[in-house]
């Protein structure tokens, strides 16, 4: 088949062709797929962790019920913790998350991942090479921290919940969540004090 | 499969790139490919287990050269195929067909959606052999076939670190051969014994695996 | 390095393609590129182990995509830069202008070609540290520079099969840190070893190893 | 840099323009190319390996000599066999040749290598399923038989001396020699008894 460049991607006329096929053959509708594109529009991101970690910052029966199980984010009206495991930085272990061999990652309380996090270079490295990785993003470890890298295997998703800053006392709930960002429920990077938080959202 | 996906320690894929204020997708067709595997998965034209094998089939160079959506795209299709829901000569041609007619409309639903396959019978899960605190190995396998195993832990020792429930074997259920649930262990590892000297100091890797997959360290 | 070059064991690449009555050379390009490739390591602008090293720092998707005498152009292209004999926009320039002239004059030389590289002295190896029959374990490491202890091979256990006389260390000798000379040692590796149960019966592997890649396997 | 297809081949350009420069700067002469390419078109392959397998098969002395040495091609006036090993195939023990990492080939012995050997497909697959590799040439080996795969990653060259096959014994040296095929050499193939040799060679 003749590829001219000047038209569409190859790839968005074999997306067309598949999603036309499967709708004339009754295994999909344009409305389920319109759906699920509207839901990906609506995609809040990371602030649904970000509610989960600052809840756990003011909340240490939470925080402790959360470690325990992630299906403990249902105490915030949120779904899909059935499979969420948290995994707690402090200032002796700093954790961080990983699939070397797709890109499982913790939807439910993320949003959709970043693509450096899905391409090779992240997945090639996180696994033997993380301070390195981390360096990459800024964050130098103290060398007597443990680093502990989560690579996701299977259907359990991990998250990350960061450090506290210094300085955040006076903070709301919600001021705190403004905080947090993607990256440091990842585990690629440490949540900033408010003066410096606006440099280190994502 | 020993694959090119099983990317883990693997050295020569640069610096890590990221993109600032980067979209959800990059294309509109990402988005509806992301919505049509989605849909796929629902309805259980295939699983979960299938969709990652279709993506590790890849021919080797295609899976490095790809777009993430586009390891997708290969693996919709791939499973589509294989399910006899679609015929390649059937996207080959539709798709020529919208690359001459853009924006032509194409045939609508003539057919109602099959129901959802019905789940087949679930073996009762085995009981875990191991305990938290246990030592264990990781199994040196090389199998043809999907598995969750990666290489850089094949053989070498780790501590169960914590237990899940029992979850769907991917290494037969991506084959269409059942789900047969195991339990599943986070197993630590010291990065030592995965890199040996090459490892940075005090690092541990934590890997999902199902009981399959190990074997007592002191048998 | 860990890279995408070390295919042995790798599933995915396909049945074996044989060509009939297959020429030396698919095109004139190819039989310039080997000959220039011997002229270089002839006149050690850079060593076979740089050369080496110098396809597997190739970008991995385009290792995969490359025919094989477009792996060995940008190996010497990589050296010959590295060695600071030519750049990258002299080659770009270059071959614009070959691209808008075919068949026109190019320069011819103008300088006589400078001689030979000496050999650096090279320290005597040491000692063998096996004998035929000692049980070894190859080392389980992943440097990120040049290497020929394949990953298949790391953390396995063998037996020294023959001794060979001492020869170049490519592990320094690629990147320009000296010759080190050590014992080299063909090693025998039972495939159940090295691929457990995934082996085919009554198989054997025979890799041939530097002193340093082993450690002794009662250690 | 645009690219025209219908143009000579961008690796030809390349080629012609990493030639071109290397002569002006004085580092290569055109010469000593030509001359480099005459000897490529002047390879005979894997003749010489074919006379030193003859020579093996009606002397047991100089086998002798060649198994415990490669050297001892040079009692042929071959060159080249410095690094050179001969392994030698029996009803018991069937041995194989490949590089895993690159394409390291017996040259002075077998000359260019075929393409195959260079693929990813044989590369990969030969240190893990021979046995597979060798029945897609045709090669069915008894269970009873060990496979013996050398994974030439130093440099030292291996060349496999195949078995005699049955029926030549009244033949000559020189006819043995033709019997004798490259794949014989790197253990993919058996020689074929001189009935069944036309349709063996390669």
């Amino acid at each position: 088949m003749s590829y001219d460049p000047e038209q569409e991607p190859y790839v968005a006329l074999r997306t067309k062709a598949l999603e036309s096929l499967l709708i004339e053959k009754g295994l999909l509708s344009a409305e389920a797929v319109d759906e699920r594109i509207s839901e990906y529009e609506r995609d809040i991101g990371p602030l649904k962790g970000a509610k989960v970690v600052a809840r756990a910052w003011v909340d240490p029966d939470f925080k402790g019920r959360l470690l325990q199980d992630g299906a403990a984010i249902a105490e915030l009206g949120l779904p899909g913790g059935g499979n969420l495991v948290v995994v707690e930085n402090t200032p002796s272990d700093h954790h961080v998350v990983v699939c070397t061999r797709c890109s499982c990652y913790p939807w439910s309380v993320l949003g959709l991942p970043p693509t450096w996090y899905k391409d090779f270079a992240y997945r090639s490295r996180a696994v033997i090479e993380p301070r390195a990785v981390l360096r990459e993003f800024g964050l130098e470890l103290d060398e007597t921290v443990t680093v502990h890298v989560w690579d996701s295997s299977a259907e359990v998703r991990y998250m990350v919940l960061p450090e506290r800053p210094a300085g955040t006392e006076g903070l709301t709930e919600e001021e705190l969540a403004a905080l947090v960002t993607r990256d440091a429920m990842i585990g690629v990077a440490k949540v900033g004090a408010p003066a410096t938080a606006a440099v280190a959202a994502d | 499969m020993n694959g090119v996906h099983d990317i883990g320690g693997m050295h020569g894929f640069g610096p890590i790139e990221r993109e600032a204020d980067e979209p959800h997708f990059h294309a509109e067709w990402e988005a509806h490919i992301s919505a049509i595997m989605e849909i796929a998965l629902d309805r259980r034209y295939f699983t979960i287990d299938a969709a990652r094998h279709g993506i590790e089939r890849m021919e080797p160079a295609h899976y490095l050269r790809a777009p993430y959506f586009e390891r997708w795209l290969a693996s919709i299709e791939r499973n589509l195929i294989q399910e006899g829901l679609l015929t390649d000569a059937e996207l080959d041609a539709r798709t020529e067909f919208i690359r001459r007619n853009p924006g032509a409309d194409t045939p609508s639903g003539t057919s109602t959606p099959p129901p959802p396959k019905s789940h087949q019978a679930i073996p009762a899960p085995p009981e875990p052999r191991f305990a938290v605190g246990d030592r264990v190995v990781a199994r040196n396998v090389h199998p043809v076939g999907h598995t969750r195993l990666p290489r850089y832990a094949r053989g070498k020792r780790g501590m169960i670190h914590r237990l899940y429930g029992p979850q769907t074997f991917p290494d037969t259920n991506a084959h269409g051969l059942g789900e047969h649930p195991q339990p599943l262990y986070s197993v630590r590892f010291e990065a030592r014994e995965l890199w040996g000297d090459s490892a940075e100091p005090r690092e541990v890797v934590y890997l999902d695996l199902w009981d399959s997959y190990l074997e007592s360290a002191t048998s």
